[in-house]
């Protein structure tokens, strides 16, 4: 019976990591998408050939904090143009096509921040072949806020979580040790070395941790499928077109490891604590 | 005989004991649980292999702290104790496990694993030493066989009676056919006849070169054979009488 | 030893729903402070006497669904005007006043939707003396819905984590007792009676998930403390003008109340267990 | 003498067992822990008040099973057990707490809580009956000296020899001034002279009226006294000898 008691609670605890884990997923997701709108343009001089713009395309990607360059042509922009404005009436009279190729640059996470932004700009501004380079800071800087405050978060409460986890997982383990205590005596007293004695309690450890893993995310993904449809209202607000994610297997048997070491680590304690 | 460790083998080469006739000697030994109060004082004994050793003295006279020294289960405040040529006060941690395999014990208190069979209790002696498995079982219950239980091997030691439990606590210190045997009131549960059968098996022991010490309160049992015998008292060893070995 | 643990894990587990409330609390009181900004305007008609209007404004005080009604009248309506507008240029040449007093009515937290706005609509255009009744749809239905799924994930989530709590203290609990099991048995044995055998356990369950929730609260205190700050530029982004706000005695009673009856329930779920 | 249970005035007044000259009666009863094999079987006993009964049988003869039908501590498959004139197999949850507080046992394994003092553990027994402190300090220590353990009473029960905790489940079973007393091998770990000093408490204990059952392997004990002394056999009630009741 203490194994189960084992069980269920490190399934109990790796729940609740597992849910917070799947929630900052969620946010990551959301996070991400908005992220691909956040593009920094640079407006490219009217001279160049297509060999010069395809090198300074290939220039502009190495720089530091570039996810990806788009080449928006001047037929392109001037298409995009007529689209905004629904009709060319405004450009009657012009002639030619007055838009300039641009450069649309899309940013790599750790750079979508105010700071990240002005090293790009310093960095493409100087480059021979580019005129101006534009964003939009407010957007920039309230993304940046709210990235930093759910990862921060997410660490705080993830390391918590996980602390408090191993904390409770490590004195179930060794209340079921205590439990067995005239067991672990008896064996000693009757010539079992160490490893005779710890490798099955370690491997039980590891194996319900196991189990733990497992139960957690049969629960997990039992609760996602019950509560996401009652919550899409508010989920597809807050999402946007994201679909929620549940874990894929790679992540499913992280919480599995997860489970394990946690079981492993908490028989060492217990086991540890046992000598004094 | 066993597989992995054969008694002959061991016990013949002297390598583990260079003084080998003496598989347990003491010299001056003392032990105090709490400060002032001797449970042991200024013992000193050899035991030869093979021979039989009884242990008489009062309650609270020391005799369960005696075997419990000479199986590292507490250590001597005084004196040096050598167990198979080992000083068991000089022993490491990972050394003991290896030098309680070669003693076999029967506690005052049985000490079996409560939510194992009673087959399992035994085996796990054999099982430490490493015995195959189906040698291991047939181990078991000739050794069962012998002590009348080999019908309720299948039963958990909490389905038996004291005399029952006891009597497993006594195969499982016989079934690896140990190079001491350390016996703490065996027969305290059981009655006259049984008792006899438990002392010939000890015996039949040590006639194959088994150092066997059994404590005991039963005065009767240590007249009716004429084996060796201390006596201790508040501590001390007081007397010694009937020198002898079964042979 | 064994108390130790289960007052361990108890105020691991409040430490966890305690968090929890606390940012509810917060979450709460930043929605609060955004709802106060929601106010549903009703224009008057002009030929309305001071009694009147303020007749009306008491009809309309006492409509399910509106927490206050706060009037503003003629002259206040102009000088408002001005303010935004900068200057009174647009009004020259127009005689008078042409600006209508009216009564902005804040909503009371369960009526911020889409569906009480409606209602409060239906009942205060019909009034006699009451012209036009207006408000922001848009940021009415983007705040129900974040409301809504702030309320309905901390039910969730705070569910699931009381239970997980209840389920891992009474495993505890019950970890504990199978390692005095000998000791029950034997008080039986001797002729205790289970009220004799029992209620110092449940006295001492009680007693260490009080010890948990206390300890628990000390703990989120001096989380608390050492995050905001660290948190605060985050925060302050989200929260807006609203300070995080800590836990009053009330709530800690709360926490240590619930610690108790964990404590308590827990026991009494591992003693009835023992008996079969 | 108890304070909230006067031993002379319940005896006395025959209000719990109209033929309350038999605390102890049973008829025909059977016991099986597994079917096909019986522990007791077919065992009809009459013991009066103040009696003093052995129980002598080979182990596994069923005494033990004998004496926990008494305490309620196992029912019976057949037969009907009479306990200070109740119905043992009809007795209500709650009313076994209550019988088992006028029963006295020494257990085989003593039973001992190991967090508790030597003392706490005696002591037990009259907190449950709702003795006074000061009075139950008093009784504690007079019945710890009379077991020759008074010094020891700070002890945990793992810093004592065997026959010591042996007697601490003897003081705890007698410190009650239970009306009946059932004792499981009471001295099996005891020298032989304190075994007669043990006897004679309990002798003692009769001669005030206690009703005393005392399951022993030990014949040579049971011989020195003239007392009334039964015998089981396989479960089976063979022999009833040398009837008497000290005086
Ligand atoms: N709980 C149980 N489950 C199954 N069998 C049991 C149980 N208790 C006792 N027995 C069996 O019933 C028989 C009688 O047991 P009991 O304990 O009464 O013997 P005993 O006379 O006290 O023996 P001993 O002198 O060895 O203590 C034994 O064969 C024992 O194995
Ligand atoms: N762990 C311990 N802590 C403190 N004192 C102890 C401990 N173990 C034994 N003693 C004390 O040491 C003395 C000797 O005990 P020991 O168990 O060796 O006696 P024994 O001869 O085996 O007695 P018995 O025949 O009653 O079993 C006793 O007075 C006992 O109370
Ligand atoms: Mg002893
Ligand atoms: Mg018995």
């Amino acid at each position: 019976m203490t194994a189960w008691v084992s069980v269920l609670t490190i399934s109990v605890a790796l729940f609740l990591v597992g849910a917070f884990y799947l929630v900052v997923i969620n946010m990551d997701g959301l996070l991400e998408e908005f992220g691909q709108d956040l593009t920094v343009t640079a407006y490219l001089e009217d001279h160049l050939t297509v060999q010069e713009m395809a090198g300074l395309a290939e220039t502009v990607q190495s720089i530091e904090g570039v996810a990806s360059v788009s080449v928006v042509g001047k037929e392109e922009a001037l298409e995009r143009f007529k689209e905004m404005t629904g009709g060319a009436s405004l450009l009657v009279g012009i002639q030619g096509n007055p838009l300039p190729a641009s450069f649309e640059m899309t940013l790599r996470p750790e750079s979508r921040s105010a700071a990240g932004i002005s090293i790009l700009e310093t960095a493409t501004q100087g480059l021979p072949g580019i005129d101006e380079v534009r964003h939009g800071q407010e957007w920039i800087d309230g993304y940046a806020r709210v990235a930093s405050l759910v990862r921060v978060s997410g660490y705080v409460v993830g390391l918590v979580l996980s602390l408090a986890t191993l904390l409770i997982v490590a004195n179930t383990i060794q209340l079921g040790l205590y439990a067995r205590r005239d067991e672990l005596e008896i064996l000693q007293l009757v010539g079992a070395s160490r490893t005779f004695v710890r490798t099955p309690f370690l491997l039980e450890g590891t194996l319900q941790g196991m189990l733990g893993g497992l139960l957690a995310s049969g629960l997990l993904w039992i609760s996602f499928m019950i509560f996401t449809p009652s919550l899409e209202y508010g989920l597809a607000f807050l999402l946007g077109q994201a679909e929620p994610r549940f874990f894929g297997l790679a992540q499913i048997s992280r919480l599995v490891m997860g489970g394990a070491v946690l079981g492993l680590v908490g028989s060492v304690a217990a086991l540890m604590d046992r000598r004094s | 005989m066993g597989v992995v460790l054969d008694p002959e083998k061991s016990r013949g080469s002297g390598k583990f004991h260079p003084r080998g006739d003496y598989p347990v000697r003491m010299f001056h030994v003392s032990k105090s649980y709490s400060p002032g109060t001797w449970a042991l004082q200024d013992v000193s004994l050899e035991v030869g292999r093979g021979q039989f050793l009884f242990v008489t003295g009062q309650s609270g006279a020391g005799k369960t702290t005696l075997l419990e020294l000479l199986f590292a289960a507490e250590r001597p405040n005084e004196g040096q104790i050598l167990v198979l040529g080992r000083n068991i006060a000089r022993l490491r941690g990972g050394a003991i496990p290896a030098l309680r395999r070669r003693v076999g014990v029967v506690f005052q208190d049985f000490k079996l694993l409560p939510n194992r069979t009673v087959e399992e209790n035994v085996r796990f002696t054999l099982d430490v030493l490493g015995t195959p498995r189906r040698e291991a079982r047939s181990r078991v219950f000739n050794t069962l066989r012998q002590v009348g239980l080999q019908h309720r091997r299948y039963d958990q030691p909490k389905a038996l009676s004291g005399g029952e439990q006891q009597r497993v606590a006594i195969a499982r210190a016989l079934v690896g056919d140990p190079e001491i045997l350390l016996a703490d009131e065996p027969t305290g549960n059981l009655d006259p006849e049984l008792s006899v059968e438990i002392i010939e098996l000890m015996i039949a022991a040590a006639r194959r070169g088994t150092t066997v010490i059994v404590a005991t309160h039963d005065i009767s049992l240590v007249q009716r054979y004429g084996m060796r015998n201390i006596r201790l008292e508040g501590g001390r060893l007081l007397e010694e009488s009937q020198e002898g070995t079964p042979s």
